[in-house]
């Protein structure tokens, strides 16, 4: 899934600076499993923004809601009322929920609220990691399913470099060497002539940035 | 064209390269006074690349430099900071000069560096750099278009013997060799029974590859000790830590020396390796001293 | 105001002894201008029956549908005013209490204050109840086989209550037989009955009973579902069978540990634990085999075990008896409470076992194949003594099951930090688990001695028939519950609940949502917090009856 | 502003009904006095206060709160206390970038018979949101 993280409360602030009634909108998918922009953590911003504006004496009315998916035109448009009543909407989604609010709304301007950071998966409670850079072109079978483009902090393809210390990683002691991983993974499977190739310079075209895929209708 | 250092490396001599560390900044007199003190005495000069992801002047420049006061440079490329056009054309150019010797690396993490929120690039791992060294000979780029006027190298490679866990290393190894690396020089190494077992294996594999073992001279007994706790791949054996302990104060480099040249004698006497890459990092000055410690 | 609610507010003088303080029929005439407030009632003693009756009848008369009463803390009679409401028509969850007694009135010596501040209390009990919501009962059907772990005295003495209480267990035991540790003991005191004897008597209760199902060599591998509604998976020999229970009992036990090394002494033919000189005791028939100089040393470790304590003085006591021997105890203090330990402790003074303190560990030394202890006894200020011994006994220090930390991830369970299994609360849930339904006996999970761990085995055993007495239980339906449309199912509250009760559930064979189960869950209201989503209500904590109970802030006490 | 010795801070103490609401009432059953101004809200665990309780309890005018839970492993439901402590920590920091002090907010744990320290707690928190002076978004 997506994962994204809260902006600072100053550069939200900074935002919405002199508007006096916005709307605080939610999204019920990604981003709510990764306790950035769920229900709660649009209550959260919304008590928070009521505090500073009363704090600093400026006039602010929030709105809040919290739809299902932000990135989809339908469910956009159905907010049409109540982003009339106000006049800039801070959006709690991923970077794709904002431009689709900012594309359905023209005149309306939309400000995000989210740095959204990887796709990646829960480590532990509260804790979300990297696990895939959506390059386009997945290496993840030559590799026992251990991502070295995201994981490896060189996205090497064919090997460690010298800064194996102990399998971890000497950019972060913290962190595994993923080519340690990959090698034992394989050895594990049996299947350490996958390694032995030689695999070539990676292909930047497999995802035309912007990215597109296109699929016959069904 | 063979460059002269290829020719020393298949004549059957003990192979000795030094190691320029470019400026930062324009001031290349220090440089220059290097490069003087040792083109003559080892058989080619390695120029590092932004070592250790601090930006620096450029190793091409550096290693012009070396050429134009007639020494023998090896041109350090790391796939760090540019991606394979930029790589292509360095070597295009670097060739026209007559620059023949390259080594290929990974290059650090941006992150160990002085420009720490840059965007680190690594279009290309070392192995593919090979790989694209060998392809440019061919005649081709890799966008596999002709090339007007191809390019020769003698492009050699690095390996970590005491890298943990060895084997992913060894795999490496075996890559480089297979994508044309000529020769190699390896992280500082201190226990030569370690570095025994890794030129047995060395030798089971290809008889013609050529090793150089790293020297890197130890400063102080503090130096040996970090070395060996903090620098991956790199390790110092106690004894050789105590040893530098016993130095008398200000004495430390003397008793490095000492090591350094009775390590490289070692080598050369019993022929354990083709021959050594001595980094002096920062005391290129007593690199001479070394040598003749060393009977070389 | 017309919400459809009809608050009836109780006041309660405590006897008249707040009315001291504060005018309740002024605080009557107040709460009466509440357009919603039906009924303002003033009693003295809403805790008596009499009071309560007319409780009861006011809210059916007056047609009351939200209850306020205004009393003492609802600590103490909270449930019992549940009942009342329940008893007079309206749901027992539609209570709102302010403590006006220790909260207030005892705790603010300024009556001025006080009686404001009680207003206040009154006040926003009022905004809650406004927020209240009804809590509906269920029956639900559970199985009432209960799985007993551990064929220990505990074990044995859990299966056999239960039994008794018409409940079919099934005892499971690691060890080819039952019996545990008693196994090992050599004296039982102050019973005159030998470990064996009793064993004997038990294991022929339990072959008896067509209710108690023994499985030895057996071990639980894994366990799914919940309380009234287990599925255990066992391995029984080299078979994996599969059982449902409604309870489970652990009386696993502990392990016990010598010290490897003490006073840098290693163990020996003269040097040996307790469990090693029971061996002795127990295999030397003739008198004249027991050494004829022994030492006990003990509190050497800083737990105090009673486990501990007992052996070294029954073992002490039984030697002095049978041998007549030289019998020494060294000890820092003795300070155990068990049941019988002081007669124990005298009992071996008057046969004349000697006790010596120290506060400084004394000196072992080992010379020529002889033990010599030098010790300061600090009742004799000081002195410094030097003894010999034909054989030194050394404490051991019990230690958790290994198997303790498999099954506590496997089962949810907690451990505490020494590894034990860890009680729901101490005081208040002495033989709960923090999972519903699955309970601890004797020394899995606390030092006991053979008294306390058998009314151990008697309480989990209670425990367990309170919670399966019947076919179908009364539980609470969806006190906590998620809504299912809003549930993102994240996983959050299933693995934040600490009770294991929020399981995965499919919405009309379709989208996977989290379902909190009534009868596990334990009413913390954790998953609310954490659920993301704001999908989880705890109803009868929910966030508008929290928050309602800020609404008067801004006015000052 | 009045004069401090005039302020009389509002604070609301969250309680679990497991031991700080019952030390509240052992501090009143002991006749231990404590400042009134501090308002007790009974929840079932510690672990049930909501950063957004917290939050909602400021705008609503409170000057201080506090949050007072199990003795660290006496948490009838295991994590309930540590996670109120870690909540209370998150909740520092969004405050302080609202601009109100995280002073103002506390985790205290304690036992249901400790009425004495109930009643100190009162006071410390009391004296030191006087000190601190009423909330800057009263």
């Amino acid at each position: 899934m997506i994962v994204a993280e809260r902006k600072p409360l100053e550069d939200i602030k900074e935002m919405i600076a002199g508007y006096k009634k916005i709307l605080i909108l939610g999204c019920g998918t990604c981003v709510t499993i990764c306790w950035a922009g769920g229900e709660k953590e649009v209550a959260v911003l919304s008590s928070q923004l009521r505090l500073a504006s009363k704090k600093n004496g400026n006039e602010l009315e929030i709105l809040e809601d919290t739809i299902e998916r932000q990135c989809e035109k339908e469910l956009v448009e159905a907010l049409k009322d109540k982003v009339q009543q106000v006049e800039v909407v801070l959006s709690m989604g991923c970077g794709a929920g904002v431009q689709t609010i900012a594309e359905i709304f023209p005149d309306t301007p939309v400000y995000p609220a989210l740095n959204t950071k990887f796709v990646g998966m829960p480590e532990g409670e509260g804790i979300w990691v990297e696990t895939c850079r959506t390059c386009g072109d997945c290496f993840l079978d030559k590799t026992g399913g251990i991502c070295p483009i995201v994981r490896c902090a060189k996205g090497l393809l064919n090997g460690p470099c010298g800064g194996t210390n102990s399998g971890k990683c000497e950019v972060d002691p913290e962190k595994d060497c993923a080519w340690t991983l990959i090698y034992r993974r394989l050895e594990q499977q049996g299947r350490l002539d996958t390694m032995r190739k030689y695999y070539p310079p990676r292909n930047f075209q497999a995802v035309i940035r912007p990215g597109k895929v296109e699929t016959l209708q069904a | 064209m063979a460059t002269a250092f290829k020719e020393t490396l298949n004549s059957g001599k003990f192979v000795v390269t030094g190691e320029i560390g470019p400026p930062k900044g324009t001031n290349l007199e220090k440089t220059v006074h290097h490069i003087d003190l040792l083109k003559d005495k080892v058989d080619a000069l390695n120029v590092t690349d932004n070592q250790s992801s601090v930006m620096r002047f450029p190793s091409l420049g550096t290693a012009l430099l070396i050429k134009e006061r007639g020494g023998e440079p090896i041109l350090q490329m790391t796939c760090r900071d540019r991606n394979r056009m930029a790589l292509e054309a360095d070597l295009l150019f670097a060739y026209t000069r007559g620059i023949g010797n390259v080594l290929c690396l990974t290059g650090d993490s941006i992150t160990v560096g002085d420009h720490k929120e840059a965007k680190a690039v690594f279009d290309l791992d070392s192995a593919q750099l090979l790989h694209m060294v060998r392809i440019l000979e061919s005649g081709k780029d890799l966008g596999e278009n002709e090339l007007d006027g191809a390019v020769k190298f003698c492009a050699g490679a690095i390996v970590t013997p005491e890298a943990n866990p060895i084997e992913p290393q060894l795999i490496k190894f075996e890559k480089k060799v297979q994508a044309g690396a000529e020769f190699f020089q390896t992280q500082a190494i201190y226990d030569l029974d370690n570095f025994k077992k890794f030129m047995g294996y060395v030798r089971g594999l290809d008889k013609n590859i050529k090793i150089l073992a790293g020297i890197v001279l130890l400063a102080s007994a503090r130096m040996a000790k970090y070395m060996n706790e903090s620098v991956p791949g790199v390790f110092v054996p106690q004894a050789l830590i105590d040893e530098m302990a016993t130095a008398e104060k200000g004495k430390g480099v003397q008793k490095g020396i000492e090591i350094a040249s009775r390590l490289i004698k070692q080598l050369k006497e019993e022929a354990i390796c083709d021959g050594v890459h001595i980094m002096a990092i920062g005391r290129e000055e007593v690199v001479p001293d070394i040598l003749a410690a060393a009977g070389l | 105001m017309d919400n459809g609610l009809r608050l009836g507010v109780f006041l309660c003088d405590c006897g008249g002894t707040l009315s001291k303080a504060i005018d309740f029929s002024a605080i009557k005439a107040e709460l009466e201008k509440i357009s919603d407030v039906t009924y303002v009632s003033i009693s003295h003693d809403l805790c008596l029956e009499r009071a309560r009756k007319v409780m009861q009848e006011d809210i059916k008369d007056k047609g009351i549908n939200r209850v306020v009463v205004a009393a003492c803390s609802p600590e103490l009679h909270e449930n019992g005013f549940m009942n009342i409401i329940q008893a007079a028509g309206v749901n027992r969850y539609l209570l709102s209490m302010a403590n006006i007694r220790e909260q207030c009135f005892w705790a603010h010596p300024d009556k001025g204050k006080a009686a404001k501040k009680a207003m206040n209390q009154i006040g926003t009990a009022i905004d809650r109840a406004r927020f209240l919501e009804p809590v509906e009962q269920t029956k639900i059907s559970v199985n009432r086989d209960v799985l007993v772990i551990g064929g220990g005295i505990t074990g044995i003495a859990t299966v056999i209550e239960l039994s008794n209480l018409n409940l079919k267990t099934t005892l499971i035991e690691k060890k080819t037989a039952l019996g545990g540790k008693l196994n090992q003991f050599a004296n039982l005191y102050p019973v005159r009955v030998t470990p064996g004897e009793l064993l004997a008597a038990k294991l022929k209760q339990v072959t008896e009973r067509q209710n108690i199902d023994v499985l030895t060599s057996a071990e639980l591998i894994d366990v799914s579902g919940q309380a009234g509604n287990f599925t255990a998976k066992i391995r029984s020999g080299k078979k994996e069978l599969v059982r449902n229970f409604g309870a489970i009992i652990f009386a696993t036990g502990c392990d016990s540990q010598s010290p490897g090394q003490i006073y840098g002494l290693e163990p020996s033919n003269n040097i040996v634990t307790q469990s090693q000189l029971e061996e002795m005791i127990k295999s030397s028939s003739k008198v004249e085999e027991i050494p004829q100089s022994i030492c006990f040393i003990t509190d050497t470790s800083d737990k105090h075990s009673r486990v501990s304590s007992f052996s070294v003085l029954e073992n002490a006591l039984g030697i002095k008896e049978k041998s007549g021997g030289e019998v020494c105890v060294l000890c820092q203090s003795l300070q155990i409470d068990g049941a019988g330990l002081e007669r124990l402790y005298r009992d071996c003074r008057n046969k004349g076992v000697l006790f010596i303190k120290f506060d400084i560990p004394p000196k072992i030394l080992k010379q020529d194949g002889e033990i010599r202890i030098e010790v300061e006894d600090v009742l004799m200020s000081g002195e410094r003594l030097t003894l010999s011994c034909d054989l030194l006994v050394v404490e051991e220090t019990s230690m958790p099951p290994l198997d303790s930390k498999v099954l506590s991830s496997t089962l949810n369970i907690g451990l505490d930090a020494r590894g034990f299994y860890q009680e729901n609360n101490v005081h208040l849930y002495p033989v709960a688990s923090n999972r519903e339904g699955i309970f601890f006996a004797g020394n899995c999970h606390a030092d006991l001695d053979l008294m306390r761990a058998l009314t151990e085995a008697s309480n989990a055993a209670l425990s367990a028939y309170q919670l399966l007495a019947q076919e179908k239980i009364t539980v609470e339906a969806e006190k906590t519950m998620v809504d299912p449309d809003k549930c993102r199912f994240c996983l959050t509250c299933i693995r934040a609940c600490p009770h294991h009760a929020i399981q995965e559930f499919r919405v009309n064979h379709e989208k996977m949502v989290a379902q909190i189960v009534d009868l596990a869950c334990q009413g913390c209201g954790i998953c609310a917090v954490v659920c993301p989503a704001k999908a989880i209500k705890s109803k009868d904590w929910s966030d508008e009856q929290i928050l309602a109970e800020l609404e008067l802030l801004g006015e000052h006490v | 502003m009045k004069a401090k010795g005039a302020f009389s801070p509002d604070i609301i103490a969250f309680c679990c009904a497991q031991s700080a609401y019952q030390a509240a009432d052992t501090a009143g059953s002991m006749r231990i006095p404590y400042p009134e101004n501090i308002r007790v809200i009974r929840v079932p665990c510690a672990g049930r206060v909501d950063v957004l309780h917290i939050l909602r309890a400021f705008e609503k005018g409170a000057d201080g709160v506090l949050v007072l839970g199990c003795h660290e492993e006496a948490c009838r439901h295991l994590s309930g206390n540590v996670r109120a402590k870690n909540r209370v920590q998150k909740l520092n920091t969004l405050l302080q970038e609202v601009g109100i002090d995280g002073e103002r907010v506390e985790m205290f744990t304690l036992a249901p018979n400790q009425g004495f320290r109930f009643a100190r707690i009162a006071n410390e928190i009391n004296e030191r949101i006087k000190e601190l002076g009423p909330s800057p978004v009263k």
